[in-house]
């Protein structure tokens, strides 16, 4: 069992020092973990959780008549309601299981805009969106003929009320963005954009990769349509992720794949299609992949996101003062920490970032380094790559502390000398 | 992995002060070099006449490694045949992939200096833009 | 460590006694499972495979330019090497990582059929279709315009080739078969298939689900286009599959879903696709699943098809043998246990397949009731549904003597006398 | 699960031999009733005069449960006022989710036969597919 299952009492540095203890990896390896926003790493009772599924309950869920076939079918309803709750979803048929959060947005980009987008419709994304939160939607507009307009953002990536409405039109069907940007850590205010569009009847797409594991969201009360998340950016394993659409949409929308499992019937020339959530699961579900992942929203649920959050922003805090003082280092984005949910990109002039991230790696510090699967909004910025820090309630103060000395030094053994800053 | 070390002087020197990144006028072969997957991106430019590389330049964005690998390559190809260049750089790429002689190590002079690359796969991409580039010029002209 | 790593010398039955404790579940639970065709059960060494990534490579492969990354990339290339050796693939990039079987044909069904198939182009499946091997081309073909025809079997499950040939026409451009049927367990030959596919021009699309866990598949010697399975299958986790494909076939298709990890380049008006295997793999990869994989088809390796096949025989021929004794049993399909490959469809007269499972249950045996995910091979067979068991190596002859007395007993235990047979 | 004593002799009995399962040939009301998930399929038919159903049948494929049920249900609702009918009803479906009175069981006289079922998720929905349908043909039929 996982320290966090006992009542939280303890001082705040204390419990996180335990919490430290529930992952394994930190045990086996020498490692500064700072790509949480690419992947994160799992906690022991999420692996436990997987194998237990393994163990005691291993059937193919909906086929089998047996036991163990219905304590399959059980285990895996029962992650759909957690999620449910998690999520603040009215309904459980509304959570559909995907294998991440890029397949979702596929889901969406196929089966709504194949059969509600016409020639001449409109379509808005915005400029920081993820390859995964645009090119499905690219590829939509070319398909049927819509068009797709981007949403700008300022330097700090903030994007105004104006802005969005200026670009709204009577053609335009839906807006696409995101809840938080994975390179520069800002916020969409997604309740104020979801009114906005709803008032013109458009739907809203919001991708939730970044902001699901950090922050608490409630589908709800956000209003939004659609929402994508995926599990191994929140404790979870790989090949887990869920679809938030609400239900009214999910009904009319025409399945995506076609298999065994989202039918009612089948004959030689057709086929009548079950009722959400089974009409978009087709084929064999991945049940002990979500098993987990109700494994891990209940470990995040008992540490609590005000904990969370207040861990991640003091660490964002730190960072950013530390970055700030080496000469030479230009953070992305908005200045206050708390607009950056963890997430820290950053130039060091004269030096590449993938010189950046592998100087850092000799201090078996993981950091990423590239376009972060953001082209476009990298371009709007003028940088053409950036070095990129991540942080998780695991991480630690001394861990931030270690990266700050190591990337003090870099500029030096790139053969830089204190004053050569332009 | 042993990268404290593998930033040496020779590379720092490279990517710090090139010699050869600049744009050239008299250039007869012009061609980018791309690596998708981390963003590098480079233009070798190369005045060959009578079969012998006259001159050479470079341009473009990358990595410390692909810009002092390609630096230290026109330091070596300047002034040698299109088939003493096209040698070197078999021999650089097959160091690349640890399948080199001593003897042959001698004749890449500076480019030695990124032997240790090959235990990098990440960064091996990086090591070989310039000199697939200069290849891919150099036969395609021979045809 | 599992038992099977030892050099095998004991005699058969001694060796599979101590491969059965490689699987915890059976030592957990009371369970005689018969529903492998279904899902397997996963032995603990995949089980360790899976955690042991998490624990010691857990990164998002592709991306991290640190050495944790770049294990994890090791890792799940490595995975995919283990695969096209396994399959005989002549390249590795051959190979894309998918959830599962499903998914593979949907997206060879929609990338290959949006482009390739014309208005008035014809579409053959075999009526012995699971429905993830038809509603897939159903859908294609009420896209595209194209004609979806049936290749029918006889009784015993047999396609004779003149009926193949009889069906193709210069307007066939696609035939989609499985190799093994999990209804009547019978073995399609898909070389020959090919071979007068390929003469016309013609595509094959095989549906591995149900043989590749079973008989050594070797997609050059078959010269198959494409062929699928699903690991949870075949002792891995649910959500990996593999979807093999030719490589002058897989560059020519249109990329099926998008996002991260499947370009070279993107801007606001387009992108540049990354080359095979990756432009089919659309955002984070489930790279722990496919480490898995890799595991499991190492233990399958290592006890060997030929031990394999011949226990799962010896079986089949033990289960059916005892079954015919069975007043009012009649097995689906051929007469001949080889023809069978471990799968064992049935109906007992005047019980209804779900009261079959039903009354097994009890005795703690799972098998499956239903239409098995084939309604219009069913249909075509005059059965509305029927019960199977089906058999994997890890099975016991005990295990096949406790269901075969508990199925003799139902037709009492439902009401009939001995006589009451029709 | 304890099956063993769930197939009990009411229940096989009604199975085996159902007085109600033939045609109806005047029949007013007809209805099919479908369970997709396991694929039972039956067509109930009642006739319903003045307010009273006076006779009725069904016809169809499924398992023991559902046939069992169906029978059992039409033994029960057969001379009936239509508000009596779906008062049985209500009680039944209650039953099922384990939320009767014993008094209440007593009026479902051999139907109280599956109170058992409600331990066994996937067969609820057979046993319940022939009260579904009456119930929802009757009450179409008051508005
Ligand atoms: C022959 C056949 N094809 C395809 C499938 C679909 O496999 P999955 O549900 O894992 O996608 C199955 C199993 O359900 C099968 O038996
Ligand atoms: C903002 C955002 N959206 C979408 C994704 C795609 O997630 P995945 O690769 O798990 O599908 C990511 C992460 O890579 C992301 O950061």
């Amino acid at each position: 069992m996982s320290k966090v299952e006992k009542p939280i009492s303890q001082p705040n540095e204390l419990f996180f020092r335990e919490i430290r203890n529930d992952f394994s990896i930190f045990q086996k390896l020498k490692l500064v973990y700072l790509d949480n926003a690419a992947t994160s790493q799992k906690p022991n009772c999420v692996l436990q959780a997987e194998q237990e599924f393994y163990e005691r309950y291993n059937a193919n869920p909906f086929r089998g008549l047996y036991e163990l076939g219905e304590h399959a079918t059980t285990q895996y309803e029962q992650a759909r309601q957690t999620v449910q709750k998690f999520l603040h979803a009215k309904y459980p048929e509304e959570i559909i299981f995907t294998r991440n959060a890029t397949e979702g947005l596929n889901l969406v980009a196929y089966s709504f805009s194949n059969y509600f987008f016409n020639d001449g419709d409109e379509i808005v994304v915005s400029i920081m969106e993820h390859h995964s939160n645009l090119l499905p939607w690219q590829q939509a507009a070319k398909r049927t003929g819509a068009l797709l307009r981007y949403l700008e953002c300022d330097q700090q990536g903030k994007i105004t009320e104006e802005a969005l409405k200026n670009l709204l039109t009577d053609r335009t069907k839906l807006v696409a963005i995101t809840q938080i940007s994975n390179v520069l850590g800002c916020k969409n205010d997604l309740k104020k954009i979801a009114q906005i569009c709803h008032e013109r009847g458009i739907v809203v797409v919001a991708d939730g990769a970044q902001s699901v594991p950090h922050i608490p969201v409630d589908v709800t009360d956000l209003d939004i349509d659609f929402l994508v998340f995926s599990g191994h950016k929140m404790l979870a394993p790989m090949g887990i992720g869920v679809l938030y659409g609400k239900k009214r949409f999910l009904e009319q929308m025409p399945p995506f794949l076609f298999g065994g499992e989202m039918i009612d019937s089948v004959s030689r020339n057709g086929a009548v299609f079950a009722p959400i959530p089974h009409k978009f699961e087709a084929g064999t579900v991945n049940a002990a992949g979500a098993v987990a992942l109700a494994r891990a929203i209940q470990y995040i649920n008992h540490i609590g996101f005000e904990k969370i959050q207040e861990r991640e922003t003091a660490l964002t805090v730190l960072a950013m003062e530390e970055m700030k003082r080496i000469p030479g280092v230009h953070i992305l984005g908005a200045e206050d920490p708390n607009d950056h949910h963890g997430i820290i990109s950053f130039t060091l002039e004269g030096v590449h970032p993938h010189d950046i991230a592998f100087i850092l790696n000799a201090d078996h510090i993981a950091v990423r380094a590239g376009h972060h699967c953001a082209q476009p909004l990298l371009q709007h910025l003028g940088v053409s790559s950036s070095t990129r820090i991540s942080i998780a309630f695991y991480n630690t103060e001394q861990e931030i502390q270690t990266f700050v000395k190591s990337l003090r030094q870099i500029r030096r053994k790139m053969g830089y000398g204190e004053s050569d800053i332009l | 992995m042993e990268n404290r070390t593998f930033y040496n002087e020779v590379l720092i020197d490279h990517n710090l002060h090139p010699a050869h990144k600049h744009d050239l006028k008299h250039a007869n072969l012009i061609l980018e070099g791309i690596n998708p997957s981390c963003g590098d991106d480079i233009w070798l430019k190369l005045q060959v006449e009578n079969g012998q590389v006259v001159d050479g330049a470079f341009q473009g964005d990358g990595c410390a490694i692909s810009q002092a690998s390609a630096d230290i390559m026109l330091d070596l190809i300047i002034g040698k045949t299109k088939e003493e260049a096209l040698e070197l750089a078999d021999i650089f790429l097959r160091m690349i992939q640890g399948k080199t002689t001593e003897k042959e190590l001698e004749k890449l002079e500076e480019a030695a200096a990124l032997q240790d690359i090959s235990h990098m796969p990440a960064r091996v991409k990086c090591a070989v833009l310039g000199w697939h580039t200069m290849k891919e010029m150099l036969k395609n002209e021979s045809n």
